[in-house]
């Protein structure tokens, strides 16, 4: 806190008022301490040469309460509290060339302020932001960072020792999807598996790989994964959700069904975050457009379906047009975030008592790449 | 605007011992403004920042005069040249969480229509965070001159004095009267 | 696009002594991949970046057949993921100058609607300055594929392998026929 | 120059062309070496907290040559041939906070490449770019650099050497005006003088200073100054033009003179470049608005002025809204490059045959914060 010029403001009391009003008071110039309390709406503003920035946005209203600068290509992650959120990013000397840094920063919430950071590697995927690919394990022990050089790796960052911990080499295969429960996690494998890690006497080790689950030639996975009770949500080019356990870190096939099958009009996911599930509503709603073809899957949506997983079966569909991510708030009353064509992110109340409705309730402008958002209590 | 500079002279008057103005007059403006450049590191004085996208929207121009202070044309940012931190999770006297408050500062005098009087406004940079560009860029000039009357210039990062010198956005704090 | 995937593999085939694709069936795409993830930083592969506002505006979606280089619907740009060097100083295969070609890149197929063939087509980035704002960031995703395919996934920064990893903007090399 | 995957390329001869045209021919990936020949129009698109860029276009069409990176609120100057180019700007450890460097980079034009840089004492102004913040002396052997901390200072850069030679205090002045010959320059005092300063021993010294030749609290002087012959033009907030001699280093008035007196409309200067002379046209043009008002000074044009310095008339007027910078080139046949409001920089040819009137012949899209312009041969 900053008290300017008192002088100034001591001589304020001398003005010569001959007014019917008195005049306004002097002001002391501050730094707001704290965000207001209250569940928050994060959204990465990846910038692709300069500083990228996480926004937080009131999740009642969308009035912003501040933002936590990154570098560039970079990606974001918040803890489910919502009280220590982290990006990891690219620093250059000269912004566009010369010496390259890549680090994850860890910020305290509250404050809107990087705690502290880690150097990592040089070898983080410089990649749009994407829900995994950055994560951190359940037990909160281990934060996981996607490498590309393009060989595929992952760096893992012990959060106690605030150092890395180990690179490990995870060729052909792309996302970090944690377990339930521990510090194990799996990955996306382009023969169609998945595998699966976990620590043993201090290094990450393979512990099981899935047959193919999926073949990439015929349908591939998108890599955004949404944890579905014991199973993660995968959801597939042409409308599939593949189901898969993660149990006991042994990952396998929990069922795969359509979403599409004889629905009329080529409908297809398409998008970034295209995907989220509310625990609370139980419910999988996918980012959803028609006339589908080779090449629309990052296409912003027409619609928006919601999936009853446990049934198999799409059990509302609403318009939900020009979004390319959104995500659902947990509670009693969950909200919908959707990040649109149109450089916003648009707040939304659910009605599920028949098919699917959603009501506007709140939008903010954005500004540089916004892919990636998360809402916390 | 000739009552602007002359009330602003006074004012800065009354923070030195031995009459910063009396200086002025007799050594010249430049020796004037060295030892306010000294002074203000303490103090007084603001941020400016130029105009972008969001100002050309606008169109350029115009006087603020408007009663939101989330809106460019409140009437406090008469001189104020960058983002609202009232629109970036700070108020129109508080920067950002996790920002710094710039230690240098510009003043501006502003009439407030809703009762007539002249008020001294001191435009803080909020540093230390890359802009922020979810909020309206505005750019208003009102007794703003340029670089050789530093304490009245907005083109320019007032975040310069701070150990962080990037530019997040600016408040407009009220400092006591003008006239 | 199977037939694309087939296709590409095929060509990557003949690249290795070995016949990497053998490999990868018996051993699994994984091996392919991290074989090729070796080979391609003398190589291959290519270059991708995120949309942005000029896609937003552009309503996103759509396929690439135009015949004009300059524009983002070009029929080489089928899988093109950045901004266009033809509009930043460089040219179809030319990094502006001053800038420093990517040493990996992605490869795509994109059908010439003159001959009705398809094409392989090396996407580079160039790297080393900051990106072109100035051109037009284009967005087709014919082939394209997420990260376990690494081959030919346009999400990320194909700079990644340079000295400079600063990302400028992408070219379209053509480097033979597709069939 | 790069080669990729001959292996491919090669293999497209085995391809099976049935067809009744060749197919298309490999072609090779490579970088340009060199900008095409040609005179250029260079535009510096300032940034707030990212790489600011130099843009480099052709003069006769507006095609994009290339761009020269720098860093944040940055400067611009580019050298009467047009073969070297420098920024001044700021760089971060994190981009928004951390360990700051000021660097004055020095660029080869023809290869649109940093040849070398000189990190400056961390004082630069960081300011809007303006003309007469970053300037080098007339013989070349030396560049300046406006400091504010706030206090105001010059930096002077030693070419040859590629090192600072001093940081001189110039306080309650700004703005940089080179002599026409030798190294020295002049500055802009808040008093209403102008001081000049040149070598001597080694170091910078004070010449001489003018009496006050304005009244800032009357009419202030915008600090961009267009060198007119011997003398520099400079234009008041109010109209008028206020002409300086610098000759044998000895600033002096030669002249006021009022471009509005008698005009209807409240007509007065504004903008950022707002001011360039043409030595082949032999006219000064000013970009001006009607009814003008306090804190109107930066407002953009309505209209464009051309006034005959020799005989002190506005000579010719013509619409040109939107337009906050502005260049002239050289040569036979000048044309004229402003910058606007819709973040265009726009060309027009130039008629002064009967009045002033303007024809547009280019336009290219712009980005960031452009205020500065300079056009070379």
């Amino acid at each position: 806190m900053i008290r300017p010029i008192v002088g100034i403001a001591l001589f304020a009391a001398f003005a010569t008022p001959a007014w019917a009003q008195d005049p306004l008071p002097e002001e002391e110039f501050i730094v707001k301490q704290a965000i207001d309390p209250g569940p928050n709406l994060f959204v990465y503003q990846e910038s692709l040469d300069g500083p990228g920035t996480i926004v937080v946005f009131g999740a009642d209203t969308l009035s912003m309460k501040g933002t936590m600068t990154s570098g560039a290509f970079g990606q974001m992650l918040v803890e489910p509290t919502g009280k220590t959120a982290f990006a990891q990013s690219t620093f250059m000397k000269r912004y566009a060339y010369g010496a390259m840094e890549h680090v994850l920063q860890i910020y305290d919430v509250a404050t809107l302020t990087p705690k502290s950071e880690v150097i990592l590697p040089p070898k983080a995927a410089m990649a749009l932001s994407y829900v995994n690919l950055l994560q951190h394990s359940a037990d909160g022990k281990y934060v996981f960072v996607q490498n590309a050089t393009p060989a595929s790796s992952i760096t893992i960052v012990d959060l106690s020792a605030g150092t890395v911990l180990e690179e490990l080499p995870t060729p052909g295969c792309w996302g970090i999807y944690p377990a339930a429960t521990g510090a194990g996690f799996m990955t996306m494998c382009g023969d169609g598996s998945l595998m699966s890690y976990a620590p043993k006497d201090g290094k990450f080790v393979e512990v099981a790989t899935t047959p193919a689950i999926f073949d990439p030639d015929v349908d591939a996975l998108f890599t955004t994964g949404m944890r579905v009770g014991g199973d993660y949500a995968f959801i597939s080019f042409k409308g599939d959700v593949s189901l898969v356990s993660d149990a006991d870190g042994v990952p396998k096939s929990s069922g795969v069904f359509s979403m599409v099958d004889g629905v009329e009009g080529g409908w297809a996911p398409g998008g970034y975050q295209m995907v989220a599930y509310s625990p609370d509503l139980k419910l999988l709603f996918v980012l959803m457009h028609s006339k589908s073809y080779e090449g629309s899957h990052k296409n912003p949506a027409e619609e928006l379906w919601a999936v009853d997983v446990a049934t198999k079966k799409v059990v509302g569909r609403t318009p939900f047009a020009g979004f390319w991510s959104f995500t659902v708030s947990s509670g009693a009353k969950p909200a919908l975030f959707g990040i649109s064509l149109e450089m916003k992110v648009v707040r939304f109340d659910i009605d599920v008592s028949s098919g699917l409705s959603l009501t506007q309730t709140g939008e903010a402008g954005l500004t540089g790449y916004p892919f990636l958002l998360a809402a916390t209590p | 605007m000739i009552g602007f500079l002359d009330a602003l002279l006074a004012r800065l008057d009354r923070m030195t011992e031995t009459g910063a103005r009396r200086v002025a007059q007799t050594s010249g403006r430049r020796s004037f403004l060295a030892k306010a450049g000294t002074m203000i590191l303490g103090g007084v004085f603001l941020p400016m920042l130029p105009f972008d996208k969001s100002f050309a929207n606008s169109g350029g121009g115009g006087v603020a005069t408007g009663s939101d202070p989330l809106a460019c044309d409140y009437w406090r940012y008469c001189a104020l040249d960058g983002t609202l931190c009232t629109q970036c999770g700070g108020a129109i006297n508080a920067c950002p969480p996790g920002s710094q408050g710039s230690s240098v500062t510009w003043v501006g005098t502003c009439r407030n229509p809703d009762d007539g009087r002249d008020y001294l406004v001191s435009y803080n940079d909020c540093c230390g965070k890359s802009i922020c560009s979810n909020a309206s860029f505005c750019n208003f000039n009102e007794g703003e001159r340029p670089g050789y009357r530093m304490a009245v210039f907005n083109d320019i990062n007032w975040c310069m004095a701070n150990t962080s010198v990037g530019y997040h956005c600016t408040v407009a704090v009220l400092v006591g009267l003008a006239e």
